[in-house]
């Protein structure tokens, strides 16, 4: 046993730490700290910093360009980026459908389209949710004809994150209605631009637009666009979602949000006191903290089993339910923290009355925040998903 | 013991649960949010005409109500249809601290649904202390800084308090005072609020007002009571809405070929956030019960109920958010607003810790 | 809305004080108070003072002898029993039998077995739950079998409250094995000195035997003892368990744990002040305080409402629930005030060395208490059945 | 990083769950609770010559471990299996307090199996507060009462803390005395624990000692600090078994025809009792990692762990029981065994709320 990180992995740390210190702009990192939008220039300058130094592509293969880290490494760069209000890489093309294309994808889609993600010439967006779905992302019904060179596309996709951006999307459909659900789904990469699609915005509560409906209508896709098999879809969907699960316990967010907890209330003042030495709230701070450092050592402890080629399994969902029950644990302390100043509209007020509230940029963002996160316990398979696999699993008596 | 509502309550709940489920849908709101004034004229008077304003005040204030029950029936069915005209501040607070302080004729145009308040007594150091007060006047001058003064901008009035003497967080030496929305030295910059409405930042540099009250405190000690309970009716109502969207769509929503309400998890949630109801009603009724007792009873009440209403709040509105998914997250449905006005009630008036102390003290008292 | 008790009330609740006050007998009620045993013959001695009153059987019609109160009488003599620490009323004839016989017995039944309640000739236990079935109740194996003027009883039950004491068992057994559960199940009457009946105890781990097994090896049942008709037994076993929920919120008993709790904690130092002066202590018995005095409401509620004529329904397992997990908090924040003191098993400790432990009436019990109490969620319709219950009525849309 | 095992402890692990799997059953262990001394010597020699107690010291103490992860490694399979024999009590706080003290000799008949010890600290009003002793030195003698003194009876010395200077709740002027079985003046009065094991209320009037440390303190501070964590080790093996007891429970026990853990209800409960399993090792991994920091950063990682274990154990204890249901309630049956550990663990060396106020107090320091 040894919870220490070793020379090379402090000696990463360092490099790292120097790449933020000097690379990241710091117009960047506050509008990152105080919850605002980075936009899509700004990300995409940020994917520019990053492939510059050639660590826009962390998990992937050296072969193909990409920084080919280990599972510590990649944890050391998230826990700096974080700890720094780094952005984060959109993972829609660079995480997720990466991995895809690099190991189902033919050689000419592996040429063509990975250079361009790391140059930034294409956003991608996903399309596996549809409405009704839910979490039983299988039952999709967005249906793909074969009609000569062409798929003719019609559906509706939904939840599709920054979709308004992007000029290519991979999807999950039904390529055979007449097989067990499972077994009819392909995976398509459709350019965004082919006439029939149209991208309706959908707002959410916190008054954001992060996510969209994509409607199809007969719309064509070259079938050179087809990634691996027909109908075998499901298997690459399946191996994308193992990926998204980087970084799943967001630790490092975790401890930054909590910096930002203590930052506030050691300035507000409650009853003549600082909120942060009245018991309640210091309990509050306090209980969210341990329970933090344990996730935080969970995590390196699967971290340090994945590096060493063991495989996460139902580890991941355990660290997935966890570190959102701990996120949103936080964001509530930081709405419940600034005490009547959560109530304004965030965006709106800091836009209009930068100089009238007393500290907007710290009160601002955070009661917003706190409603924009529940989604973390309800996208990328629900907690109540997790729970069920964990249970399956472990009463199954093993994985 | 009698737990009925009188007749009259009965009658008045009816016909505005009936006017707003028929005149204040989602897509109403939802336009009037938008709206620069964060509000609709038509629904406040309608809802004047309705009685609403009314029954907050007693038959010696020119009401015909008054009494805690008549505004827990009130501000329950306000709740429940997530309304964001300003009946809280503008009618209940201000409107109220009026009748306590003898301007009859004020009050009377209130009751006709032809007046606007506002209340600015909060600042940006008080958080939820009530005695905090820096705001000062000096041969009639406010001069001073005032924080998220609901409904400022629509305001005909403002109430601001003031210190006249002593320290800033002394119980004593609060005054009230009413201001004219074209005073001069007046400065309101008003903003959205997160769950619907407008409030405003508002500075006051050397302002003349009309003298209220030099026991401030004393007065507003007894409207916040008030305007507390209100407050835990409101978000009772709130709370029965989020239950009762989260138990239709629990029965209509299928995922894995059956209504998920079958998932016996979420069925089992489910039945903690009814058990949570029965509580959270409880409590509003030992806080309107009590509200005539003796000031500690009073308090005590009061505080207990904003401190389960806050809890059960927050199981309430979260569990609804999780078990609807993704759709609840969505501006356009209506838990969304809901849920918000759930959460952003425990931002009013003190939170659920504040409340837990106030309660810890007052027992020990 | 009136949250007061009318003058009636509050006449009838001076009544019930003063004859706390003069008819309990103050070791009784030191036992209660300090978690000790009455054992059977206090028990009795109790009942008897009761009946002498008129008031053991406060449920049941006066042409029974009872003392027909309404809800909230009920609600008042329970409210002051737990206030001054009298004994419980054993219910198992008193408050689950009788209203069967009086229901559905025949006359001789009710001429021969009423009386002997009230004169404390008889003392009943429960023959339902058997091994295996747990919360399935229907699903029961013991077996009667007529032959001639007698049933042949064969199986076991277990959880027998109070077994060890009892002459006579009240029993469901299964009369006809080949029709769907709950239709081949009969209610009979048996005396446990009947040849083939064997009592076992089951010791708690709080080291009390409270409960026990009975077997039943060829043991022969008049068949006058048969309660109505044979294979009817369900509906009289449902028809008991509506009585069985009476107090079912425990009010009382929370009240006077809470008293106990305060009391401990205003005497118990930490840190050189009061443990009650501390404030997470302070908090945790001020949120359970709330919220027992929101139940209390609640309970009054539905009390007020079925005195008028109003059937419980669903809000019985919400009090049922919302009740076990406030004794059950209270029994916790007891065991945490004695601190160190907690870990002495109790009824030992007392018994040896009485004068070793600094107040070992108070901190003695606790924690015994804290275990034995578990069984509150889980008997009677575990809190998972009534969650299902209250699930069920309410997505049902009514009760 | 690393986070596995070195050879040497896994070594231990398993010969120790191996002995303990084989050799000390329920029905075992029922009949030790029953004893008059609440304990086996049989038990206590044979773990002694699996090493158990030789881990628990140092090479220069004349052990062969005594880092935090071969102490928690011993406690956490003690927990496990519900082991009631004095380890803790007896050996690692007796033993590590003579050996800070110097007391080879004794420490080498404790490794060797052959030593009963006990440590008098706690009063019957110092509930969990180390510095507050009452009990007084004076000219040799003590003279004081001892509360909730654990394997008291079976010692061969009692190790008993007395105040030579300073006021009662002082850190200073705590000195240690060791103090033979049959000296005069000891009274002994002995009664069996819930969670089995026996403690005593010890008096002293006019005893003598043998003075081991003015700076008791000191001494007292550090070997607690082993000792908390290796509290929490103990119940986080308990606390595995009851997690293993009921997820193998839900598997096989049938109600309305299937096996109850296909109850979605429960199966998600398990699966929260499962991922605060991993929450719990992860925090005992963090106490054990830490023994060696600066003072302040071992007690912050030992009150988390505390704290953590405290409100996870109790989940898990009631979580197991309530899953169970009756059968859990039951002397004969394993869980009620081993919940009774994990409850009472609370009870010692600080409850969950002590231990978040010191984490607390050491964050803000």
């Amino acid at each position: 046993m040894d919870l220490s990180y070793t020379d090379e992995e402090l000696a990463f740390r360092d490099e790292v730490r120097a790449f933020m210190r000097d690379e990241l702009p710091k117009e960047m990192s506050d509008k990152i700290r105080l919850g605002d939008e980075l936009g899509k220039e700004g990300q995409e300058k940020w994917h520019a910093i990053l492939n510059s130094k050639g660590w826009l592509a962390p998990n992937w293969p050296k072969k193909f360009g990409g920084a080919e880290w280990n599972a510590v490494q990649r944890h050391i760069f998230e826990e700096e980026a974080a700890a720094h209000h780094a952005p984060r890489i959109v993972p829609f093309g660079l995480s997720m459908l990466a991995p895809v294309l690099q190991k189902f994808g033919s050689k000419e889609q592996q040429d063509y389209w990975l250079p361009r993600l790391l140059e930034g010439k294409d956003w991608w967006c996903q399309g596996y949710s549809e409405p009704g779905a839910g979490s039983d992302l299988a039952s999709l019904k967005t249906r793909a004809v074969r009609e000569g060179d062409h798929y003719i596309v019609n559906g509706q996709k939904t939840w599709t994150t920054l979709g308004q951006h992007a000029n290519m999307i991979f999807c999950l459909v039904r390529t055979d209605p007449d097989v067990k659900q499972q077994e009819g789904i392909s995976f398509l990469l459709i350019d965004m631009n082919t006439p029939g699609i149209e991208v309706r915005p959908i707002i959410l509560l916190d008054g954001t637009h992060e996510v969209n409906e994509v409607f199809f209508d007969d719309v064509k896709v070259p079938v050179e666009n087809l990634v691996g098999e027909e109908n075998k879809g499901w298997t690459y969907a399946k191996y994308l979602l193992t990926h998204e699960r980087t970084n799943i316990a967001g630790v490092g967010f975790s401890q930054a949000g909590l910096n930002t907890v203590k930052r506030i209330a050691r300035a507000e003042m409650a009853g003549g006191k600082p909120l942060m030495a009245n018991p309640h709230f210091a309990a509050r701070v306090a209980q969210v903290e341990i329970d933090l450092k344990a996730m935080a050592t969970s995590n390196m402890r699967i971290i340090s089993a994945a590096a060493a080629g063991g495989a996460p399994g139902v580890e991941a969902s355990m660290l997935k339910v966890k570190g959102t029950i701990i996120r949103q644990e936080i964001n509530d302390l930081a709405r419940r923290a600034v005490g009547p100043y959560a109530m304004p509209f965030a965006s709106e007020a800091i836009e209009g009355s930068n100089e009238a509230l007393p500290d907007p940029h710290e009160a601002g963002p955070v009661a917003a925040q706190y409603f924009n996160n529940r989604k973390l316990s309800i996208f990328g398979g629900s907690n109540e998903i997790q729970r069920g696999i964990i249970a399956k699993v472990m009463m199954g008596g093993g994985q | 013991m009698n737990f009925d509502l009188t007749e009259e309550r009965q009658m008045l709940q009816d016909s505005l649960r009936r006017y707003l489920r028929e005149k204040y849908s989602t897509a109403t709101r939802n336009e009037i949010l938008e709206r620069p004034n964060g509000m609709s004229e038509e629904v406040w008077t309608q809802l004047a005409e309705l009685g609403v304003i009314g029954a907050m005040f007693t038959e010696e204030q020119g009401g015909f109500g008054g009494a805690g029950f008549d505004i827990a029936v009130v501000f329950e069915e306000l709740g429940r249809a997530g309304v964001i005209e300003p009946f809280m501040d503008s009618a209940l607070i201000g409107g109220r601290i009026l009748a306590a302080c003898d301007k009859t004729d004020l009050v009377e145009e209130m009751i006709g649904g032809g007046l606007q308040l506002a209340v600015a007594h909060g600042e940006p150091t008080s958080r939820y202390d009530m005695s905090h007060v820096r705001t000062s006047v000096d041969g009639g001058k406010l001069n001073g800084r005032k924080a998220v003064v609901m409904n400022a901008e629509n305001a005909d009035h403002l109430i601001v308090s003031a210190r006249a003497s002593g320290d800033v967080a002394d119980e004593a030496g609060i005054a009230l005072y009413l201001v004219a929305k074209d005073a001069a030295g007046l400065t309101i910059q008003g903003y959205p609020l997160l769950a619907g409405g407008r409030a405003a930042e508002v500075t006051l540099d050397g302002v003349e007002g009309e003298l209220l009250t030099e026991d401030g405190f004393a007065v507003l000690s007894d409207v916040m009571a008030l305007a507390t309970m209100a407050q835990c009716a409101e978000t009772l109502g709130a709370m029965d809405t989020a239950t009762r969207l989260t138990n239709d769509y629990l029965g209509t929503r299928k995922q894995f070929g059956r209504p998920i309400g079958t998932f016996q998890a979420l069925a089992h949630r489910m039945a903690d956030m009814l058990i949570e109801m029965e509580q959270a009603r409880s409590a509003v009724i030992n806080a309107a019960g009590n509200l005539r007792e003796e000031t500690r009873i009073r308090d005590m009440n009061i505080s207990a109920a904003k401190n389960l209403l806050g809890r059960a709040g927050r199981l309430i509105a979260e569990e609804s958010i999780q078990m609807h998914g993704g759709i609840a997250m969505t501006q356009e449905y209506e838990l969304a607003h809901i849920a918000k006005r759930i959460t952003m009630a425990d931002h009013r008036f003190g939170d659920t810790d504040h409340h837990l102390e106030r309660f810890i003290a007052l027992s020990a008292a």
